[in-house]
């Protein structure tokens, strides 16, 4: 079926070269940055963790957005999910290589990577969320290649798949579940240590990973004449809604314990992000305008994803999805991470701003991940395509 | 024979490819067999062999690094009298105080890029910074 | 043989124990001999025709006889090992590509499951890697250091009379359509292995009749059906009033006329049997329609060759009348009918064999200009590219609604795809004189496709389950297409296939009918001046006759 | 047990080796002789190999066309499938031999009550054989380091790239192409071994270079990581330096495994001419892949046409059929005699 | 003799290696409750200490060094502090970097408030405001660092209780920084020998993308020094180094006599480094 990769319409090529090169640049950015030392990023002794690794914790919940179609088509045979659960699987794929990547761009020492395997250590997170993370990636790509492969042949999928399908299902949560443990069990740092972090975490995977793939499904309607079904939409918004409002519910909880307590060390990573937070008489509010964009995409999307018009409109639904998307991603992707190192151990504050070699890598990997969606849904469509007509 | 035109060229590409090493070893100034320089300082005994040294060094180095750094096994070997405490730059350079007259010159001609020196300083380096203090 | 119930063999297919279906056998190839049973092989050729062949110029088939591949006895020469051997070393100094293909198969087994006579018979022996280690050990052991010295250690064998027996088995159990070396990481071509094991029998006498009969016929009246001059005429002109009938407009055509500008070869079938019959139909109503300028010949009556399938010496001869016939006639250039081999031969062998055509003119289209640089040394054009060049030019018009009862697909015939690489032709075609049609599945189509099972002379009736079970993979295709679009007609551009495909479709799918692109083109056709027969359909309503050239037959 | 008896061939030139390295003197024999005798029969072999295959003609034009050829202008040729150029011709042959593109296009064929038959890409055998071939292609030119001296930097930069970059594991640092090695000798063994067609189809001298190749991957590896007595890089490199400047000089003793590795080497060098093997050289010459489909166009030229082959005369045609033509109204080149009841 | 050693011995040839295992003493100033032998022997035969009460530690096992920083004798003499950090700059060939960002540190100054940040410095005295106190690693007993790292570079060794790091192993994930609640470790975000002022040649640099921090001088320790911190204060009291496990250890007798704080006690880590305020 990859050679369903190599054959396309000249706008396919022309989106493929875009983005191979985004990954060029991103490529020579890596190229410095492996020369030179993490030292090209905007990562510091006190946040030591920057774009890359809050990056990677987003897309981990894209990743495991998948499973809110599998679990739908597969557990509760929900058919109208038949045309697009090969989306989601293939969606994870794409968001787990793009989770790598990021991971590598972030060690300092990435020819070690293998000691993570050489020298097992169960006590460790990273070690968990390697494991979970090779195995989605794994499961995703035997599950969506036996069963597209099984639809491409017109019979039916091998039973054997079902247990991996199965499993899949578990592991979607465990991937999140795990990347929230990266964080919340870390003493010291309050903002993370909470164990609403991990539900939190699903509910907006749960909404971010289906708004990316209702996405998709409007973008590959316009170019690729594919079309998911107004029913299946419809179901797909539903779930992001209800897991957009959870998010937000749980980011109020985060609110309540900590003002309420009225713990500093609980305020103060939500000060930093949301009002701005006071240090020796200087006001540090780098994020704040991000969070304020944050709330209110998120509040306005979900208001736009319950309005009739989105059920019936393409423009609507797509707005709400994509507001809600950047919505979490400004949430996960940029706030979550940075603010854990607000203040610092030594209720130091430091702030960060990423370099343009940090972005470009950043970009590039982002762009490698589209590359991979476009050439996996590319093959995905074309299996659908070739079953419908011959 | 048919289509010499190209069989021909391809062959003797093929053997040039070969060959490669010959003409190679022919056409530069083919290098000196590597002479590490003895220790500057006269010392003539090394913890082992030195067959076993060459063969073996940096396998022994892997494992004192483990017993230094991992096991907090820091014994002081004596051997023949002169101890050498386990650690790259404070055994083996305090003899081969010239690491580029002694382990470059095997691992240029091997074409061995140890890591070692990342971190590790050789003697010279170490001499560069501490007049300035 | 009867030949078995379709469930019968709808169920061995899948359930009888054989490679194809999961068992393991545990004899190795070279202890397993080759068992011949009435069914499992062709008739051997008739004496007479050996004979016959034998006796003409610049051809040898020695060693004509009575036998029977079912007895012990072969009856062969008592030398006959050395004449294979002989054989083997002279073509193995003549064909780079048979030494080639001896020394370079790895037996990765990419081809093993390509091949449509392993999927439908299972037989281990039927994957092309082995079909071609038939011939491989007997060259390793004889022509290898390696098998001198290691014999069958290093995969060698002896040249027994077991091993001709597998040669003549599996030789004739190959249709030489080259799917196999699509997948080959070294193209090695099993056509090419199967040509050579076939030449090589025919040095010792052994052949089937099914391809020496019609290649005598060829030899001396022009056409395998070996039907006389008169009689080739009186064929092609029933079949123009027949035209006539169905358009109302008269059709002009010709035999053997001097002067004329293009000579118009098309295997002899097509004048003669069923379903060709309707595309030779389609032609003289096309030609008609434009006003070509062109003759048929009785002497050249034939555009298939099977020599191809007996030896080059055979193509070769049987090939030349066509440059002989335009040459003589004074033709500028040839136009070929649809058909499969023959295209091999004209493709691929024609000019080098018999060429330069220097006496002939680059092939240029009397009625748009087009000049066909891809024949300007052959000299020779195919039907398709002929009329897909008409249409793109708009020089005629077509009424698809007049093919409104056939929902079409579309069959790459073997030699135009695999080894011509004429495949968009015929598409483009079928989209101007159909309302809609559907191609195979991806897998089975193109250079892909998948051989109608019969070809190589092996659509002989002796054979018939043989050929259902070639057949399968291609009929399999056809039955998805059916089962999802309702398709009712398989078109295709090769003879063979017009009459191997209508037995396989009877078999296995009834009710899908074989066509020729041509016919279709010509039911679609709008001529000047014409008066299309109506008729009455079933609701009383005056209309054309919805089957077009078939209704008149 | 086809496997069994090269398995035991393999293990018989390694015991050889070993024995024979361990008795004084026969370190040169093992060191320089042998090698040396090997790649004369290497390279003597590989070309004459090709040449005898040269010898023979290409008769005919017979391209296997996997795609649409060049006719009309509006029909899109496939410039990759069914060349017509030179220049697209090699691009062809490129991918072939570079890409293995053939082999990419692989298919498994399944049967289905039905019956249905269905087909499915299947690229595993393509993956492992890139990977073999390509570690392969490394692990040779990375070897040139111990026969160059100086080492050129692009080599080092090879070196550290399948050394250094990917995997920092152990002292000497593991390569990245051992492995894919390995891997992929495993897993074309394995397919032997478990694929039924393949394991059906799979003769002795399939398994013995397989063998063959895991040994000397095994012994390499053992060598550089595991059996160092006696191994010093710089010791074997004057061995190997004077081997190809004409020189060889043994001059300090150099552990067995070392002998049994140059050993199977030279087995290797020497097998490979005579074996299947010389597919390296052969995917070169395949008439199939390596011309172009231009055969209307262009005449091809066979050097032993034989131009006595002669149609069945028209004029003998006509002589038989004379009457009947005639009859129908069919010109005629020599009109019938006059009939006799007319004069 | 352990394996390796064994292994070295066979290889080499028993007749080279003669009168092995002599000198390395770790000798700790004031104590020698432990000093025989090639290595650091566990205090086996002491009375369980007695638990270190406030913090409610469980029966120790083994040897934990820890150290007893008396801020008092630093607040009269800040120089001392001072000379301390640089003897640990000129030990480990720590670089200075010009700026914040890349900072690598080991022993360094910071103010109470954020050194004790559970404590208050609500109306402390001026003593306590104004002095820098001295921060490091805290070698802890549970260390977060630890359990964080995924490849085991950094670990506690089970001889000494020193958190310490294997940069040879280390993948430069950073996690053992998001991990540590002290603040107590450093990335390489760069190479950093042009910006080491001074080597000393008996002490390896890091290189690019390792994680670094104190290591309690293992290196001097295991040739009987002190850490070149304590020996910098030797003779003020300012830094008292020993076996927390060991009864009579000097750091016992200090701790058993003064009231220590630790460091963000709550969190459960168990810091070896005890401050006198």
């Amino acid at each position: 079926m990859i050679e369903k990769t190599l054959k396309g319409k000249p706008a396919y090529w022309v989106w493929l070269a875009f983005l191979g090169m985004f990954m060029a640049v991103g490529a020579a950015c890596y190229v410095r940055q492996y020369n030179f030392g993490l030292g090209m990023t905007g990562m510091s002794r006190n946040v030591s963790w920057g774009l890359y690794i809050s990056q990677f914790t987003f897309l981990v919940g894209v990743a495991a957005g998948g499973v809110m179609l599998v679990l739908p088509y597969y557990i509760h045979n929900y058919k109208d999910f038949g045309r697009i659960t090969i989306l989601g699987e293939f969606l994870a794929i794409a968001a787990i290589v793009m989770c790598l990547l990021f991971i590598m761009a972030d060690l300092g020492q990435p020819m070690r990577a293998l000691n993570v395997v050489l020298h097992p250590s169960p006590h460790s997170m990273l070690f968990y969320d390697a494991i979970v993370l090779n195995g989605y990636l794994f499961l995703n790509i035997l599950c969506g290649w036996v069963i597209l492969t099984a639809e491409k042949k017109q019979v039916k999928p091998p039973k054997w798949i079902y247990f991996f399908v199965y499993l899949s299902i578990p592991f979607a949560v465990s991937i999140h579940t795990v990347t929230a443990m990266l964080y919340c069990g870390l003493p010291g740092r309050h903002f993370w240590l909470s164990a609403i972090i991990a539900p939190r975490f699903l509910a907006s995977a749960f909404a971010a990973g289906p708004a990316l793939i209702v996405i998709a499904c409007l973008v590959l309607k316009r170019v690729a004449g594919f079309d998911a079904g107004r029913k299946a939409m419809n179901k797909l918004v539903t779930i992001i809604i209800y897991a957009a409002l959870l998010n937000m519910f749980f980011v109020g909880l985060e609110f309540f314990v900590g003002y309420y307590s009225n713990i500093p060390g609980h305020k103060h990573a939500l000060q930093y992000l949301f009002f701005g937070l006071e240090h020796h008489g200087h006001v540090y509010n780098n994020l704040v305008p991000f969070m304020w964009a944050f709330v209110i995409l998120a509040f306005g999307a979900i208001a736009t994803l319950a309005t009739p018009a989105a059920k019936k409109n393409d423009f609507v639904l797509g707005l709400g999805c994509v507001a809600l998307f950047v919505a979490f991603w400004l949430d996960k992707g940029i706030g979550f991470v940075l603010a854990g190192f607000v203040p610092n151990p030594l209720h130091e504050i430091t702030e960060y701003v990423p370099t343009m070699n940090e972005l470009g890598i950043t970009i590039g990997v982002w762009a490698t991940g589209f590359f991979v969606v476009t050439v996996l849904y590319k093959i995905a469509i074309g299996v659908e395509h070739e079953v419908e007509e011959c | 024979m048919y289509n010499k035109g190209t069989i021909i060229p391809g062959l003797m590409l093929f053997v040039l490819f070969v060959t490669f090493p010959i003409w190679f070893n022919v056409f530069t100034t083919a290098g000196e067999l590597p002479k590490p320089e003895s220790p500057p300082g006269g010392e003539k005994h090394c913890i082992a062999s030195a067959e076993y040294m060459r063969a073996n060094h940096m396998q022994l180095l892997n494992e004192w690094r483990d017993n230094v750094l991992r096991d907090g096994n820091r014994e002081i070997l004596e051997i023949d009298g002169v101890k050498y405490p386990k650690g790259l730059q404070l055994a083996c350079l305090k003899c081969h105080s010239r690491k580029e007259k002694f382990c470059d010159s095997c691992h240029t001609y091997a074409a061995v890029q140890p890591y070692c020196w990342d971190c590790h300083l050789t003697p010279k380096e170490a001499g560069s910074k501490e007049a300035t203090h | 043989m009867a030949l078995a119930k379709l469930e019968q063999l709808s169920k061995s297919v899948v359930q009888g124990p054989s490679l194809a279906t999961g068992a393991q056998p545990t004899k190795d190839w070279m202890d397993t001999p080759a068992i011949f049973k009435e069914g499992n092989f062709a008739y051997p050729a008739k004496q007479e025709k050996v004979e016959y062949l034998d006796s003409q110029d610049g051809i040898d088939f020695p060693n004509a006889r009575i036998w029977s591949p079912d007895e012990d006895d072969w009856k062969l020469p008592e030398n006959w090992q050395s004449i294979i051997l002989k054989g083997l070393k002279e073509r193995l100094d003549k064909f780079r590509s048979l030494k080639i293909f001896m020394d370079c198969c790895v037996r990765c087994g990419a081809c093993a499951d390509k091949c449509h006579f392993f999927l439908g018979t299972g037989d281990p022996k039927n994957m092309p890697v082995l079909r071609a280690e038939l011939l491989r050990s007997v060259y390793r052991n004889d022509f290898t250091l390696a098998g001198k010295l290691f014999g069958k250690m290093a995969g060698g064998r002896e040249m027994t009379v077991g091993v001709l027996k597998e040669w003549f088995m599996y030789s004739y159990q190959c249709t030489e359509c080259r799917r196999c070396s699509v997948f080959c990481p070294y193209g090695i071509d099993t056509a090419e292995v199967t040509m050579m094991i076939r030449e090589l029998l025919h040095l010792v006498g052994i052949g089937i009749n099914w391809i020496l009969e019609p290649a005598s016929n060829s030899n001396r009246t022009g056409n395998h059906m070996g039907l006389q001059p008169h009689t080739f005429k009186d064929n092609v002109d029933f079949l123009a009033e027949d035209v006539e009938a169905l358009t109302g407009v008269k059709i002009n055509h010709s035999f053997n006329r001097k002067g004329a500008e293009v000579l118009f070869i098309t295997p002899s079938a097509d004048v003669f049997a069923e379903p060709g019959l309707y595309t030779a139909m389609g032609y003289l109503a096309l030609f008609e329609q434009i006003g070509l300028d062109y003759t048929w010949s009785t002497y050249a009556s034939e555009g298939g060759n099977f020599g191809l399938f007996t030896s080059n010496e055979l193509m070769k001869k049987l090939n030349a009348k066509m440059y002989a016939e335009a040459k003589r006639l004074g033709v500028k250039y040839i136009i070929g009918g649809e058909c499969g081999h023959m295209w091999r031969v004209v493709h691929q062998y024609m000019d080098t064999m018999n060429g330069p055509a220097d006496f002939m003119e680059v092939p240029k289209s009397p009625i748009t200009g087009t000049v066909f640089e891809n024949a300007k040394s052959t000299k020779m054009i195919h039907i398709s590219e002929f009329t897909a060049d008409l249409i793109k030019h708009g020089k005629i018009k077509f009424d698809p609604s007049r093919n409104a009862n056939v929902k079409a697909t579309y069959h790459d015939s073997c030699n135009p795809a695999r080894a011509m690489g004429l495949m968009d032709e015929p598409r483009y075609i079928l989209d101007h004189v159909v309302p809609g049609w559907v191609e195979m599945p991806e897998n089975t189509i193109r250079e892909q496709t998948f051989c109608c099972g019969s070809g190589t002379g092996l659509n002989t009736d002796e054979i018939m389950e043989l050929r259902m079970r070639a057949g399968l993979p291609r009929a399999n295709a056809v039955k998805h297409v059916i089962d999802k679009h309702d398709v009712n007609m398989l078109s295709c551009v090769c003879a063979i296939d017009r009459a191997t495909l209508t037995s396989l479709m009877d078999y296995w799918n009834p009710g899908c009918g074989v066509c020729g692109i041509s016919e279709l083109v010509g039911n679609a056709l709008i001529m000047d001046n014409e008066k299309r027969a109506m008729g009455y359909g079933a609701d009383g309503t005056e209309s054309e006759l919805p089957d077009g050239l078939r209704t008149m037959v | 047990m086809k496997y069994a008896f090269s398995f035991v061939a393999v293990l018989a030139l390694v015991i050889i080796a070993w024995l024979g390295s361990m008795i004084p003197g026969l370190q040169y024999l093992f060191g320089i002789a042998i090698p040396y005798l090997a790649i004369m029969i290497f390279l003597g072999g590989f070309i004459y190999r090709v040449v005898q295959w040269a010898k023979s003609p290409v008769p005919f034009s017979i391209p296997t066309t996997c795609g649409q050829g060049k006719s009309l202008d509006f029909i899109k040729q496939d410039k990759l499938d069914c060349p017509t150029r030179a220049s697209e011709v090699a691009a062809r042959m490129f991918l072939e031999i570079f890409a293995f593109r053939s082999l990419f296009r692989n298919t498994k064929s399944e049967l289905h009550e039905g019956p249905k038959i269905t087909y499915e890409s299947s690229r595993w055998l393509w993956l492992a054989a890139l990977l073999f071939h390509y570690s392969f292609l490394i692990i040779v030119i990375r070897h040139m380091r111990l026969f160059l001296n100086p080492v050129p930097q692009w080599l080092q930069f090879l070196g550290f790239l399948d050394g250094g970059a990917m995997l920092q594991v152990g002292a000497p640092l593991l390569y990245a192409s051992s492995l894919g090695l390995l891997g992929g000798v495993v897993f074309l063994f394995g397919r032997r071994l478990v694929n039924r067609n393949v394991r059906y189809i799979s003769l002795a001298n399939d398994y013995f270079p397989l063998f063959l190749i895991f040994a000397i991957a095994v012994t390499g590896m053992l060598m550089r990581y595991f059996l160092r007595t006696n191994i010093d890089i710089v010791t074997i490199k004057e061995l190997l330096v004077g081997l190809v400047t004409l020189h060889p000089v043994i001059n300090a003793e150099i552990g067995s495994i070392f002998y049994i590795h140059v050993f199977l080497v030279s087995a290797l060098l020497v097998y490979f001419p005579f074996s299947k093997l010389m597919h390296m050289g052969g995917v070169f010459m395949s008439p199939t892949r390596n011309m172009p489909n231009n055969s209307r166009a262009k005449r091809h030229i066979n050097p032993w046409n034989d131009p006595t082959i002669k149609p069945h005369s028209y004029a003998g045609y006509e002589d038989e059929f004379r009457e009947f033509m005639v009859d129908a109204g069919i010109p005629v080149e020599k009109e019938l005699p006059p009939r006799k009841d007319e004069e | 003799m352990d394996k390796q050693r064994r292994k070295f011995l066979k290889i080499a040839g028993a007749s080279v290696i003669a009168g092995i295992g002599a000198p390395a003493i770790i000798k700790l100033s004031g104590t020698s409750a432990h000093a025989s032998g090639g290595r650091v022997v566990p205090a086996a035969g002491h009375a369980p200490a007695v638990a270190h009460g406030a913090h409610g530690e469980e029966a120790p096992k083994g040897v934990r060094l820890g150290m007893v920083i008396d801020m008092r004798k630093f607040a009269d003499k800040p120089e001392l502090l001072d000379g301390a950090i640089s003897a640990c700059i000129d030990a480990h060939n720590i670089p200075q970097y010009p700026d914040k960002k890349n900072e690598i540190k080991w022993l360094w100054k910071a103010p109470f408030e954020s050194v004790f940040t559970d404590q208050s410095a609500y109306h402390s005295s001026k003593r306590i405001t104004e002095t820098d106190f001295a921060v490091l690693c805290n070698h802890c007993d549970d260390p977060p660092c630890v359990r964080a790292c995924p490849t085991q570079a950094t670990f506690k060794s089970p001889t000494t209780g020193i958190v310490a790091m294997d940069f040879h192993r280390c993948i430069g994930c950073r996690f053992c920084m998001a991990a540590c609640p002290y603040g107590a470790r450093s990335f390489n975000w760069q190479d950093p020998r042009p910006y080491i002022k001074k080597y000393n040649k008996n002490f390896p640099s890091r290189m690019k993308g390792v994680v670094e921090k104190c290591n309690f001088c293992a290196e001097r320790l295991a040739l009987g020094q002190e850490p070149a911190c304590v020996e910098s204060c030797k003779g003020t009291g300012a830094i008292t180094f020993g076996d927390l496990n060991d009864a009579k250890s000097e750091v016992r007798a200090i701790l058993d006599k003064e009231f220590t704080i630790q460091r963000k006690p709550t969190l459960g880590t168990k810091p070896s480094v005890f401050y006198i305020v």
